[in-house]
């Protein structure tokens, strides 16, 4: 059974709400920091490590924007584990990122209290900037979106969001849930031994069930995945062959935002930025003999395939690759279609779990036998 | 059927040879015999292995036995030199020694006329044919007397004497 | 060369038209045969042999012994007789306890047996003595022309180290050689060394299953070959195929089988110009058109 | 001045895969190997055989040596075999030989081929005209070929013959042939050589359907085959492409029977002995036959006892039975009978349901075995030597490969037939045998290679010379346009010159090219020859000796290009293919690739020359004793307080008459004495680092509580094992129930009296050979109940024993312990794994109820005595150890060797073997045989010759590398790791064989094969498609 509390806030005190709650965590020692969205002094919302819960006022973890994906900066947190409890709020997209990157042994999560929140999309930052200046809040953006509107002023949340069936997350301790949980409240539950501990810890009693959550979770969901076949299905349509592809990403300039952007894209130097891919003046003038002209720079089609080889099987679709992209180019789709079928073909679903080995790196019995000719 | 009733040394009073023993029950035996087309079959291997149980009873009311065609398939195919047909006659032996019912009708007429048909009393037909009058012993009293003596002298004639002495 | 010619009882009895064919085409072929005056009974192995030893051995002795006084090797055609002789042969020539034991019963014959006698079937004897260009030579009349098909006797083939004669048990062809040495066309047939069925109690015990057993053989020469006669060596082998296929056609209301059969020195006779009526004279199956074709080449 | 001491050299009489295995065991530690083989091919039965049991493909190139491999050159072994220190003389015979231990004088008769193979291209125009068709042998007359022909259709280079036998010597041959390389008038050649020992490795003669009397009832039809002759016919490159086809008609074989003990298991053709390999092939074959012809091929095997003994046999019989539905008669037929419509009909007794069946198969294979005593015969009288007792040639009790003539050795099926496993373990353990004998002649090595040094001019901006070879000027003509060829590459950036030459393969071709080269300012070197598998060492010997870094030379074969345009019957006029063109981006492919090539160095490995051998039971102590009489130190670590191990110290006597508890003594007193071994008992192992040549392994002394650690090169793994446990059949509850040990013990010390008994009965594989009990065969269990058994009869003559069994694993020459216990009165009755004897107590006493299969009838016995014969069980430890050496443990606790055919002792992880039990259940011969062939596999290693890692091995690039770690868990050999102190990956260069996974597997190519980039691959890929001219204007 479900553990959850309820957190009733009155109007406009969401955050404060919310800051309590964590303040109250971070005194009586269940975590030591924290790391959530908080509003920066000047502009926009930013992941955050606290240290000192007298700084939680500035907590904004709905707030609809999300400048990198968390996973990258959790990553970097714990991948040599500092052995302080920390907890982490972060969204699903996040999360899903960062089992593949526990796989991959880029993070550790053993002293982290996992606190995942339910989301509803985010804006692109420029576009999260301009409507905060507009005056909008997480709490009325909150209240609009759940209505089944996230358009506003002009702006609406990413591609990515509008198709992502994951709008609850999984794989957490806690989660924040603010689905189907009715006006004026969110709740609180605790999905693992760890969550109870920290729900108890923090003084927090289980009650009621939010009544009209699974409902309304599974109505989403069902509206995100349509959007997601209808989007795929016009991508697949629109890039039917390699030439298709190729002039997709013409505008590419070889900055590799890209890379940086993805979550999952994990290595510390791209092969892109090494030797292999510095060439010779002889080596340019050898390709352009053999068709009469190159486009400069070259290997732009070959670096978005690699890439997309490489991380096709890990990606979580949370379309930071297209929001990175100084020249629009819509990445995002491509990449959705991709893994939707390299996954697909393994049976695997990237962040669907913590216990599913990755694609490629393990063999079945009987195809090591192919290459040693041991029989295990 | 509990090995402690059955005889482990019947074997012996059978078919007592080596040859026997070298069976490990291949089947060889079965596939090209005649006799095990019958109703019932002769299941020479089965037989085999009553033999080495030592399944008295079983073995002495088998008419199995008695079906095998001579043809000594069984001798040139058996793997192990088993020697089955040998084994058939042996226990045919074994059965009639038991059981004077098993003694065959064959010998008597043998006994009384040198064979188990009258050969040699088709005098015309042979004549017709320009063969000419056969020697047989039936034709040679004394001799077929002398046949007689000596075969009183074996086992299953004098052992069941009454049957050949009836006139 | 001479042999002592020991005929056994069916021959003699109910087919003398073969003990005819061998008298008669044997010494043109330079073999001479001498009679086995007051021989027995081989004994058959449902006799004898089925009850003891003594009586078994002291037979086989009572007829080894007939030979040996005339200093003559024993030819059988019966493969019965054969079988039986060359076995009980065999037992006395490795055993001299049972020799001793023979020689004690058979004394009163006043012959004694050193098991010097050799016992050979009729076939072994074209075969190995006479071999098949000389009866191609003798011939006067062929087989140009006909298809014949071969009954192998068992009982001349195992066990091959006690009875054989052939190179190989599995694949015997000294009939077939033979036939094909008076002109005749010999076909295979997937059957050829399956027994006649109708030698020892198979054929009384089982009298359906025998016939079915001997159905299919006759069954497998009418489809694979084309079979004008059947050619054996052996006085059952001849009566079992001759007198079945009469019963066949009764049983199923047809006339289905008809293969004449004859025994292998019936045709040497028809071959070498001797009368029909007395080498060839006794069968079930009518032999008219083999015969008609014979006599008219 | 001293007289130098004369090489080691060695007669290998056998190419097969034993011999072969030989050989090269021999040639690595440096002798001089002479491997002939009187066909004209070598390879053996190998060569025929596409699919192996159990991974059901090929694998002989696994054989080859692990480590520095390219010094023997890794490549296809089913194409031929290529070592600087073997002569290879294939259709040579072994005619005499004459002296003494150590000094062998034999005469060898190389028969003529008529064709001179050095310099034939193999192309086959001879073939094509040739107008002689007779009967293959490779394809077992299945197919046809011609008069002049290959023996070997896959193997390279081309080993062209002359059958003169069916020769007509029209000459049409000779008029083709382009090199000028056919002599019809050649004539055989006798040579004599000097040898220090001989190892015999002919295998022997093989049952066919043409020789033997009772084949007849069989070779009815074509379409009834061997068992061999089966295995072309599935094979790709056999008779069909592949597909399941009858040879009378061509048409599908849906319907296929195997007959087992064809020739074998026969007394009364003096034959009586079981083959062993043929359960296992016949198996094989009905899996592929299903696995190509698919699900509706029905596979029968006709069998009398399914002789699935050796490692994972067990496994797959299930397999073969469950998964691919093969199905099994356990009935032996007389013989087959051919139908009109060619099907074959067998006749069989189903004993369960007492009838009997009639089937049809559209093909029958019969399971061939050996008939071993002809060739045994021969063998003793070319050795002036008796056979022995059993007609075979006489060797040592405990040594199987030893022959009683000093400094004479045998391997593979002499031995009884073998499988690959114990083919390969025989050859290897007859080359340790060899190598301790000669290590006390007075003979030397064959001297090392030099590895030069690194040259600065290595590092020096890339320039590479090109030199090609035009081969024969006859066919350059028509295809390649060497002027032109040599003019567009001189034009190249990077190439330095290119030179044009005629006949490289000649002593004068040689010459020249060293001339040229050594006036050479390129740093790197290309060559275009022919055939490249022949001639690739002795180029890159002459590039060393130019001054080239063996790495930075590339061979490539130009003449397959040269000699497919001269074939291509295409008129250059109707589009002939540009075959100047073709060469010319194919050498620019090989100059772009050496531009880019780094210059690799192999790495001398510092090897610590001890050993550690892990158990001091009888393959132990044997293993070591082997390794110190050839002066490796040895540290032997046993974990209890005395040697002898299991059967060393309760085994008095076995069937064979060896006496396994005397033997460990005498073992163990040399152990003690010997100066290069040092024991250490009642010591465990805790755990290992390092690799080939510098272990370290922590040991754990038990009595003394303390830890210490030894150094080693390599080690050995020899834990042994022991008799199984059982709680099945009232075992425990009675008295009167025994296992086989504990009868044996009983017997010995009286304490079991069966003078009395009337009845005892045995149950043999109690626990074994079935899901969740020991899923194998103890292969030990059945000779074991046999020799007690007969121990009982000696001591009570009128006693009725009963063996209950499922199938009797009296396999190989034991055949004959089994038809002694029958003649012994000795009663064996067969039960099936679904209806096993049931065992109640009956006042205390067993009483057994079972189903006896021939009469299909319920019986009962009452014995005094019920043993049961429980198996053999894996040590305990073996879990430990394998976890302390990181090595892998099967299911039933057995290690598992690196290759179950090919690599029988080793382990993936290079410097570490196995010996004994602890690899599986298996006799004290065959214990001792692995504990030989693991003793040399170490001892190739510690010999103090230098071990150099290959020159291409995986490398990580540390910058880049972001420790995900999924090339250690991909990497099949255990070659790379986790260093966390020094938090970096590690790769083990003597392991690493350079397969690639890593470099796949890596998402950067921080995981990299060197000299294999992607740079380089990428460069090769532009060239091959470059649409430049070739050259414009020749110069």
């Amino acid at each position: 059974m479900a553990n959850f509390t309820k957190l009733s806030f009155k109007k406009g005190e969401l955050n404060q709400k919310l800051a309590d709650l964590f303040k109250g965590m971070m005194e009586k020692g269940v975590v030591d920091a924290l790391l959530a969205p908080m509003i920066q002094p000047k502009r926009g919302v930013m992941l955050t490590l606290v240290t000192d819960p007298s700084h939680l006022g500035a907590l904004d973890p709905f707030a609809p924007v999300v400048p990198v994906n968390g996973a990258r900066i959790a990553s970097s947190i714990t991948a040599k584990p500092s052995g302080r409890k920390t907890a982490m709020v972060l969204r699903s997209c996040e999360i899903r990122a960062l089992v593949e990157l526990c796989k991959l042994k880029q993070a550790n999560l053993d002293d982290v209290l996992l606190i995942g929140m339910d989301c509803l999309g985010r804006y692109e930052n420029l576009d999260f900037v301009k409507l905060r200046a507009e005056g909008q809040s997480s709490e009325a953006f909150l209240e609009k979106a759940l209505a089944g509107n996230t358009e506003s002023g002009g702006c609406d949340v990413s591609g990515a969001c509008k198709i992502c069936e994951f709008p609850v997350p999984d794989n957490v301790d806690l989660r924040l849930c603010a689905i189907g949980t009715g006006a004026e409240a969110v709740y609180l539950e605790s999905l693992t031994p760890k969550g109870d501990k920290a729900l108890e810890a923090a003084g927090l009693n289980t009650g009621e069930t939010p009544a009209g959550r699974e409902a309304a979770v599974q109505q989403l969901v069902k509206k995100r995945k349509e959007a997601c076949d209808a989007a795929l299905a016009q991508y697949r349509e629109s890039t039917p062959s390699i030439d298709a592809l190729e002039d997709r990403v013409a505008n590419c300039i070889n900055c590799y935002n890209c890379r940086v952007a993805c979550p999952v894209c994990y290595c510390k130097e791209c092969v892109f930025v090494t030797d292999t891919f510095r060439h010779n003046g002889d080596q340019y003038m050898g390709w352009a003999d053999t068709f009469g002209t190159l486009k400069m720079p070259t290997d732009t089609i070959f670096y978005h395939l690699t890439r997309m080889s490489h991380m096709s099987l890990f990606c979580v679709g949370c379309g930071q690759c297209t929001s990175a992209c100084p020249n629009s180019i819509d990445l995002m789709p491509m990449f959705r279609a991709a893994a939707q079928k390299t996954q697909g073909r393994f049976d695997y679903q990237a962040g669907r779990s913590h216990d599913e080995k990755q694609p490629l790196t393990v063999f079945e019995n009987d195809e090591l036998v192919e290459v040693t000719g041991q029989v295990k | 059927m509990d090995f402690s009733q059955s005889d482990k040394d019947l074997w012996k009073q059978i078919y007592h040879t080596k040859d026997l023993l070298h069976c490990f029950n291949c089947s060889t035996c079965l596939s090209g015999c005649p006799a095990s087309h019958g109703d019932p079959p002769l299941l020479v291997r089965n037989l085999a292995r009553m033999v080495v149980y030592g399944l008295e009873e079983d073995l002495l009311n088998d008419d199995t036995p008695w079906a095998c065609v001579s043809c000594s398939r069984c001798e040139e195919m058996c793997p192990m030199d088993v020697k089955p047909f040998e084994m058939i006659l042996a226990i045919r032996r074994w059965q009639t020694s038991n059981d004077e019912t098993r003694v065959p009708t064959a010998i008597v007429e043998i006994y009384k006329r040198g064979y188990t048909q009258s050969v040699g009393t088709n005098t015309e037909l042979r004549a017709s044919l320009g063969l000419p009058e056969l020697q047989t012993i039936t034709k040679m009293p004394e001799m077929l007397k002398l046949y007689q003596e000596m075969l009183m002298k074996t086992p299953v004639v004098s052992e069941n004497d009454y049957m050949f002495n009836e006139e | 060369m001479e042999l002592c010619l020991f005929l056994g009882c069916n021959t003699p009895a109910i087919r003398p038209d073969v003990e005819r064919a061998i008298r008669a085409t044997m010494p043109e072929l330079g073999v001479d045969l001498a009679d086995a005056e007051g021989y027995v009974c081989c004994p058959a192995f449902g006799s004898f042999p089925s009850t003891d030893d003594d009586s078994y051995l002291a037979s086989s002795g009572w007829n080894l012994s007939i030979a040996e006084a005339k200093g003559l090797d024993i030819m059988v055609q019966c493969g019965s007789c054969y079988s039986s002789l060359r076995m009980g042969r065999d037992h006395l020539a490795h055993d001299e306890e049972k020799l001793a034991r023979v020689n004690e019963l058979i004394e009163l014959t006043g012959r004694k047996l050193e098991c010097k006698t050799k016992v050979r079937h009729v076939s072994e004897i074209l075969y190995n003595e006479v071999g098949p260009e000389k009866i191609a030579k003798t011939i006067k009349k062929n087989l140009n022309g006909l298809h014949g098909v071969i009954q192998y006797p068992c009982h001349t083939l195992f066990p091959s180290e006690i009875v054989g004669f052939e190179e190989s048990p599995r694949e015997p062809k000294a009939l077939r050689i033979l036939t094909e040495a008076m002109g005749a066309t010999v076909d295979h047939y997937s059957r050829e060394l399956q027994c006649c069925g109708g030698a020892g109690g198979f054929s009384k015990s089982s009298p359906a299953e025998a016939t079915e057993f001997t159905k299919t053989k006759l069954d497998a020469i009418i489809e694979e070959t084309k079979a004008d006669f059947i050619v054996v060596s052996c006085i059952t082998c001849l009566m079992y195929l001759d007198n079945i296929q009469k019963k066949l056609n009764e049983a199923e209301g047809t006339d289905k089988y008809h293969i004449p059969v004859f025994d292998y020195n019936q045709l040497l006779a028809l071959c070498m110009g001797f009368d029909p009526k007395q080498v060839a004279s006794i069968c079930t199956v009518p032999r008219n058109k083999v015969i008609d074709r014979i006599t008219a080449g | 001045m001293a007289e130098k001491k004369p090489t080691g050299t060695v007669l290998v009489a056998g190419a097969g895969i034993s011999g072969i295995k030989a050989a090269i065991e021999l040639a690595e530690i440096g002798y001089k190997v002479l491997l002939t083989d009187a066909s004209p091919q070598i390879g053996g039965i190998l060569a025929k055989l596409d699919n192996q049991f159990p991974t059901d493909h090929c694998g002989m190139c696994r054989m080859l040596p692990m480590v520095g491999r390219e010094y023997a050159s890794q490549y296809c072994m089913r194409k031929g075999l290529y070592h600087e220190n073997i002569e290879i003389l294939p259709f040579t015979e072994l005619k005499s030989v004459e002296g003494d231990a150590g000094n062998y004088t034999v005469e060898l008769l190389k028969k003529a081929r008529y064709i001179d193979t050095d310099k034939c291209n193999g192309l086959g125009e001879c073939i094509r005209v040739c107008p002689v068709e007779t009967a293959d042998e490779f394809n077992h007359g299945l197919t046809l070929r011609k008069a002049v022909y290959k023996p070997v259709p896959h193997s390279t280079p081309q080993m062209l013959l002359i059958d003169m036998e069916t020769c007509t010597r029209c000459g049409e041959c000779v008029k083709v042939c382009p090199t000028n390389v056919i002599n019809l008038s050649a004539e055989d050649e006798a040579l004599t050589r000097q040898v220090h020992a001989i190892v015999l490795a002919s295998g022997v003669k093989l049952y066919n359907l043409k020789d033997f009397e009772d084949a007849k009832s069989w070779a009815v039809s074509p379409d009834v085959v061997s068992s061999l002759a089966f295995e072309r016919i599935i094979s790709g490159s056999g008779t069909f492409d592949g597909t399941i086809r009858r040879p009378s008609d061509g048409r599908p074989a849906k319907k296929i029977a195997w007959v087992q003990c064809m020739g074998s298991r026969n007394r009364r053709q003096k034959r009586d002995y079981c083959s062993s390999i043929c359960c296992m092939f016949a198996l094989k074959e009905a899996v592929l036959a299903k696995e190509k012809g698919g699900d509706e091929v029905e596979t029968t095997i006709f069998y009398m006892d399914m002789r699935t003994f050796g490692k994972d046999f067990y496994r797959y019989y299930e397999r073969a039975v469950d998964e691919h539905g093969v199905k099994l008669i356990r009935c032996r037929v007389q013989g087959v009978m051919l139908n009109p419509d060619k099907s074959l009909s067998m006749r069989y007794f189903d004993s369960e349901t007492q009838e009997f069946f009639v089937s049809d198969y559209h093909m029958v294979v019969l399971s061939t075995g050996q008939v071993p005593y002809e060739t045994h015969q021969k063998l003793a009288d070319l050795l002036h030597v008796d056979v022995d007792s059993r007609k075979l040639l006489p060797t040592d009790p405990y040594d199987k490969v030893k022959l009683v003539k000093p400094g004479v050795f045998l391997c593979g099926s002499l031995m009884g037939l073998t499988d690959i496993s114990e083919a390969v373990g025989s050859g290897i353990a007859a080359a340790g045998q060899v190598s301790r004998f000669l290590s006390g002649l007075d003979v030397s090595l064959l001297e090392e290679e030099e590895i030069p040094e690194p040259t600065a001019k290595d590092r020096d901006e890339p320039l590479v010379s090109v030199v090609l070879c035009k081969c024969s000027e006859k066919m350059q003509e028509s295809s390649v346009d060497f002027n032109a060829l040599g003019a567009g590459l001189k034009r190249l950036n990077g190439v330095g010159e290119v030179h044009i030459l005629d006949m490289l393969c000649s002593d004068e071709g040689k010459q020249t090219v060293l001339d040229l080269l050594a006036k050479s300012k390129c740093n790197r070197l290309l060559m275009g020859a022919c055939h490249p598998f022949m001639y690739r060492k002795s180029l890159k010997n002459l590039a060393k000796k130019a001054g080239f870094a063996a790495s930075l030379v590339e061979i490539t074969d130009l003449s397959s290009i040269v000699h497919r345009g001269f074939f291509d019957p295409q008129p250059v006029e109707s589009g002939k293919r540009d075959y100047t063109r073709l060469a010319y981006n194919d050498l620019r492919g090989h100059i772009e690739n050496l531009k880019l090539k780094p210059a690799l160095h192999v790495e001398s490995l510092s090897i610590n020359p001890a050993a550690l051998v892990v158990g001091g039971g009888i393959a132990g102590m044997h293993a070591a004793l082997s390794l110190a009489q050839r002066g490796v130190e040895v540290h032997l670590v046993e974990k209890t307080d005395r040697l002898g191990g299991y059967a060393g110290t309760r085994i008095e006597h076995t069937i064979d008459g060896l006496t396994p508890v005397s033997m460990a003594k005498d073992l163990a007193g040399k152990v003690l004495e010997h100066k290069h071994i040092t024991l250490h008992k009642n010591c465990e192992i805790v755990a290992t680092q390092g690799s080939l040549g510098a272990f370290e392994t922590k040991i754990r002394d038990v009595s003394k509580e303390e830890n210490f650690y030894l150094t080693h090169g390599a080690a050995i793994i020899a834990t042994g094992g022991h008799e199984g446990a059982t709680d099945e059949y009232e075992y425990g509850n009675s008295d009167q129930i025994l296992t086989q040990a504990e009868l044996k013990d009983g017997l010995a010390t009286g304490e079991i009296d069966v003078g009395e008994a009337e009845t005892i009965v045995m149950i043999q594989c109690v626990g074994s050979r079935q899901k969740e009990g020991r899923e194998y065969c103890s292969r030990i269990c059945c000779i074991g109940a046999i020799a007690n058994a007969l121990a009982i009869r000696e001591k009570n003559p009128e006693a009725r024993i009963f063996i209950l069994y499922r199938d009797v694993m009296t396999y190989g020459f034991t055949e004959q312990y089994y038809t002694q216990a029958r003649l012994a009165g000795i009663i064996f009755v067969s039960y099936s794994l679904d209806n096993k004897p049931k065992v109640e107590l009956v006042d205390g006493s067993p009483v057994i109820t079972f189903t006896e299969p021939v009469l299909n009838a319920e019986m009962q016995l009452t014995p005094d005595y019920l043993i049961l014969s429980t198996g053999v069980d894996a040590e305990a430890s073996n879990r430990e150890v394998g976890k302390a050496f990181g090595l892998p443990v099967n299911e039933d606790g057995f290690f598992v060797e690196a290759d179950s055919k090919w690599r029988p002792v080793e382990f993936l992880k290079v410097g570490l073997y196995v010996a004994g039990v602890a690899h599986s259940p298996m006799t004290l011969k065959d214990a001792i045989l692995q504990a030989e062939a693991a003793a040399h596999k170490t001892y190739a290693y510690l010999s103090g010759r230098k071990i150099h890692t290959a020159h291409t091995i995986s490398r990580v690039h540390d910058a880049i590398c972001v420790r995900c770690q999924r090339c250690v868990t991909i990497c099949p050999y255990g070659a790379r790791s986790y260093d966390e102190a020094l938090d970096r990956i590690i790769v083990d260069g003597a392991t690493c064989q350079a397969c690639g996974m890593c470099a796949v597997e890596c998402q950067n190519n921080a995981a990299e094969i060197m000299g294999f980039s992607d740079k380089q691959i990428m460069a090769v890929i532009d060239a091959g498609l470059s649409k430049d001219p070739v050259a414009a204007t020749p110069d």
